[in-house]
């Protein structure tokens, strides 16, 4: 009997492999200059997804800018994905009707938000929210101040935060073993007083079951808990990296062996859930829905120049008139020049 | 825009540090999404007591003690007005504000613009700042012209008790950040009369202090004081000086100071921070862009040393004083 | 200070980065203690290779890779340069600076300061900076307004492979803490002679790259590119423009400057920050106060818009280009 | 028999009891306009001589602001520690023969000593010395983020840093429970793979052996470590402060019973080590070398306003000529009129 376990599960394979696809055509559309540097999620399909699953509408989401799985799920279309890694601003305008309504936008400086994860739930608690905050990371993250400081008024604020690092042994080219002589980075929750997990980040099943139980506690009050997903970076660290200078193409292959979605694969293959019929269809589908959000995206009228102004303050102040005339006479110019 | 001394039937006398502890207490009563958040601000009512009472009032789910951390601080009240609450941090002493910048400026200050729209970050962040009260090293700062360059943020310094209350009034409504500082010498300095229930004051417009033809003095939060001073020395030697308070230092309302220095023809520029790189800097340049052919001296700056504020024993020597003021109106006025 | 292109019979072509690596090389051949830390500097030789080899060369001892933390890093350099190293940081991009900020405005810039001697800061922090690459959010900033208004730090923003290789070769030396911000758009623009075992140049004095007589063009960093090509359309047309390089921001070299103003009655400042509260303040506050009566116009800004340099989509519109120099420079003549 | 151990617990309560007369009179000396404000050690005076006691010429010692009995056995003179809280830069300016040659100053901003200790501790590691830098803190400093950034980088680089939080239970008016919901202080050595230690802030003895340790382990290559000593503010926070507004004078009182100087006189007289004759001599002398001190301090000449530009840079910038010039005509002018 196919329960509703399965179907998430099923909904999350999904998900990773179009992910998977829609990651391999970004690096592509970089490649060919019609996207800027971009940080693919290689590697990382089945954490973004257990996210995305295990997170509620009313819950929140804090991004950093490998997370372009649990966007979709939020609610994202990956035409807006793009459109960001485009270098369009535009791209932080979520749609007002998603789940993604009041998430944080990608987060470019490394750590700096977690305390405003940390921010977002204590105004979820000061308003009895039935809600969680998920923020994600990187294991290099762990090393700046903010992830402690985050952590730590958490623990003493009782916070329903989730942080979840997407440990994928790299921070660029340092590898996990220069960024801190702790035996597990899970462990530095002690810091903070709240508990400190540790879940395969290749497999879908356990950290679905990790955040399930994480947020669940922090919606019902029980406060903040850190995850510790164990993965491995199996791109570039982004397009405009070379990781063949500082890693070993036979650790890079290790890797890939134990990798996220070919492991899902077969898993529910095993379990009678998944067939070869199913995965081909499901490969054409996903090649048409990145081939229609590229179309989209390639197809999205450019930004006015003033765009850069008005959105800077509530309302334009008189002091930026002038400055706003000179960009309008750009557009103009753009528009009949 | 000129505002001179505001004399009303519900006017109550206050000193600057009693002004934004009523703005505050207010603010909170007025509007639930408004929360106090820093370093012993609760029991203890912050170390200069500016948030004295409004634990014991508003509960400490509103005022809340943080661990110490400005960085923090500032990531929280991010986090807290992406989501619509108003948050107003206290940084203890502006010396240990450095610590948040990047969340000030990479984040408060983009958060609105990043998303389009989509997400605001209606914070203000509240500092003691300047020296003069002889208190300890990095407790004496005075570098609001850091946080005037950072575009999407305002910079709000008032000089009185009445135009702390109506400036703080206004930055708490305001949905965009601000910055605001509070000259801290001035906080017990004399008890003026204040509208408890007035309007908030707008934030984008100086607030000319004092009206004269023979040329204008420039100043902001506590050196508004020596300015006035310097203002009466002259007035006593028939020299009338008009004074204006700039207030907002980002957005600034060059008009009122254009307008100004072209009808006198002299200017004279004081802060306490260092001069170079200043805001007097901004100032004098404008002044002499869009005023250049009514000019008829250099526009002059008074300013601290290009030094840091000197530890207390130094003090006298770093600030500017109205003797240094009088001078620069005096070499203005002779040139 | 004039320095025309020089070209030796030792100069070697190299492009900017080359010219940076090439100094780190020579100081750290040349010094023991000199040291490099940073993010991803060691065996990745930095994200664009500015400390490519050098690990091999020195060692993991000498060059070393932090974790992720750039307040961490600025702290252990401090701490370094307290004890008679050299520290030379790198910090990946500028827009990751801030955290960074509180060591050095209140530790680095003050240590001598604040033991009157005993101790001393030699650090070096490097850091690329500025747009024009198509980068990501936050890997484009101009925020040299910030660093140059600390007292007791250095600003220098080279401007070619040769000043990038003397003026880094001087940085390090320098017994003073110094922010060195590089043009990361001309970091492989082209190949330039540079005297590769030629000597430091000096770290307070402007560089005069063209002489001219009708009016004077100063930048810095990067936009000495657009400078130097909206001086050419300028010269097509028979105008001679004067450009100055300034290259240090902090100690500023007033007196350069106003001599050539003082000289040719106009001038245009172009720099990509936001021109509110920007170093284009400063320098035409100086100027207007020290060349008030050889002006015959008023002095202009090019500037970037003062908003955040927007992602890279809309940037062409946000830095000044040759046409934006070139109009204001004729605004100025026409006045 | 009297041993070299013994020698020197009764050179520690000489210190401590000195070190607390001090403290009384500097106070005093705030009350009455002589002195700014002040940070007071009582109830620190163990911690600070334990780690005074320990530390060797080669080592670095890296203080925070109530270190004043560290900084006096480093070779500091009182008057010149008065000095600096008099608001005059050349307190810092520590004798060159002295064990403080090398030492940083009173670190005002909190925590962000310890990342510079940790650039100290490298330095020393690289040129291979046998020495090893203590750096020290409050309990209040644990939550900022370079207390974590410092620990973390000492732990991955093996670096010779002792870090000693004095955990006097109060960070001006937040009680050390509203900092972290950490377990114990100590615990935070975790989060950097260090170990941690706790001991008890008020006892000489115990803190000797618990630094002695760690910092052997240091020079001898073997790592950090964290110490966390338990004590208790019996102080207001500094001049500036009134703790009876947020504390309770029970709290205070049952602190008084465990202070460190009665408690090591006592336990010093038990081991017939010590004596009221001894005791009323040593005071005798306290109150001599702190008058002394004060004299000397008092007249100090007074700095010249040129000297806050003319140690700015190692060399006065030409840009900086008129501003000094103006300095030196005040300096004339006070001299003069
Ligand atoms: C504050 C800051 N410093 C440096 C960078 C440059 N940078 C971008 S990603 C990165 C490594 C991040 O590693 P990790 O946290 O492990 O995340 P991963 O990219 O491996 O997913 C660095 C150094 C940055 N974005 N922000
Ligand atoms: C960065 C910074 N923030 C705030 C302050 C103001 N301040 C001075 S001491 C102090 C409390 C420190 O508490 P703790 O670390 O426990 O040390 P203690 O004073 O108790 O010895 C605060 C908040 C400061 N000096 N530096
Ligand atoms: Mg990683
Ligand atoms: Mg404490």
């Amino acid at each position: 009997m196919r329960t509703d376990h399965d179907d998430r599960r099923v909904a999350g394979y999904k998900t990773m492999a179009l992910i998977r696809h829609f990651d391999k055509k970004a690096v592509n559309l970089q490649r060919t200059g019609r996207l800027g540097t971009y940080a693919s999620c290689l590697g990382a399909e089945a954490i973004g997804t257990a996210a995305g699953l295990a997170l509620t509408r009313d819950d929140y989401f804090v991004p950093y800018y490998r997370d372009h799985a649990t966007l979709y799920l939020r609610g994202v279309p990956l035409h807006q994905i793009l459109q960001y890694w485009g270098g369009d601003e535009r791209g932080n305008a979520f749609p007002a009707d998603s789940a993604a309504r009041r998430d944080l936008p990608y987060c470019v400086p490394i750590a700096t938000q977690l305390t405003q994860a940390a921010g977002i739930a204590s105004a979820a608690k000061l308003r009895h929210e039935h809600a969680a905050v998920l923020a994600t990371c990187g294991d290099g993250a762990t090393s700046r101040g903010d992830f402690y400081e985050a952590l730590n008024v958490a623990g003493v604020w009782q916070l329903p935060l989730v942080v979840l690092i997407n440990n994928n042994q790299w921070a660029i080219s340092v590898p996990r073993g220069l960024q801190t002589a702790c035996a597990s980075l899970a462990d530095k929750a002690m810091a903070a007083g709240i508990p400190g997990v540790q879940v395969d980040g290749n497999d879908l099943d356990a950290l679905i079951e990790v955040l399930d139980h994480a947020l669940e506690r922090a919606r019902a009050g029980k406060g903040a808990t850190l995850i510790e997903a164990i993965s491995y970076r199996l791109s570039d660290h982004t397009t405009a990296d070379d990781a063949s200078r500082y890693r070993k193409a036979s650790d890079l292959h290790r890797a890939w062996q134990n990798e996220p979605v070919r492991r899902l694969r077969d898993t529910l293959a095993e379990a009678g859930l998944w067939d070869a019929q199913r995965e081909t269809d499901w490969q054409q589908q996903c090649e048409r829905t990145v081939e229609e959000a590229i179309d989209t995206y390639l197809n999205l009228p450019p930004a006015p120049a003033t765009d850069m102004l008005d959105y800077l303050y509530a309302e334009l102040p008189a002091a930026l008139r002038d400055q706003r005339s000179a960009l309008a006479a750009v557009d103009q110019e753009v528009r009949h020049g | 825009m000129a505002e001179l001394q505001t004399h009303s039937a519900h006017a109550v006398p206050m000193n600057l540090l009693e002004a934004v502890n009523r703005a505050l207490a207010r603010a909170m009563a007025e509007d639930d999404s408004v929360v106090l958040l820093g370093e012993d601000i609760g029991t203890n009512g912050g170390v200069f007591r500016a948030t004295e009472g409004l634990k014991q009032q508003f509960g400490f789910r509103r005022v809340m003690d943080t661990p110490l951390a400005e960085n923090l601080i500032a990531g929280l009240a991010v986090g807290m007005a992406s989501q619509g609450l108003k948050p107003v941090a206290e940084i203890q002493f502006m010396g240990f504000i450095y610590a948040a910048l990047e969340q000030i400026l990479s984040h408060a200050a983009r958060l609105r613009n990043r998303t389009r729209g989509r997400l605001s970050c209606p914070l203000v962040i509240r500092a003691p700042y300047g020296g003069g009260i002889h208190a300890p090293e990095h407790h004496s700062e005075s570098t609001e012209a850091l946080f005037a360059h950072i575009p999407g943020l305002r910079v709000v310094m008032p000089s009185s008790p009445a135009r702390a209350h109506g400036l703080l009034l206004a930055a708490i409504q305001c949905p965009d950040p601000v910055i605001f500082l509070e000259p801290k010498r001035l906080y017990r300095l004399k008890r003026l009369p204040v509208v408890a229930d007035g309007d908030p004051l707008p934030l984008d417009t100086c607030f000319t202090l004092r009206t004269g033809d023979d040329l204008t003095l420039i100043s902001w939060g506590a050196a508004i004081h020596e300015t006035l001073g310097a203002a009466d020395q002259l007035a006593a030697e028939g020299i009338n000086a008009e004074v204006i308070d700039v207030a907002c230092l980002n957005p600034l309302d060059r008009d009122t100071l254009v307008a100004s220095v072209s009808r006198t023809g002299r200017a004279v520029i004081v802060h306490e921070a260092p001069g170079h790189g200043g805001m007097g800097a901004e100032i004098a340049a404008t002044l002499a862009n869009q005023a250049l052919l009514h000019l008829r001296a250099p526009v002059e700056r008074v300013t601290g040393y290009d030094c840091p504020m000197p530890y207390f024993q130094l003090e006298p020597h770093y600030l500017p004083d109205e003797e240094r003021i009088v001078a620069a109106a005096k070499r203005t006025l002779a040139y």
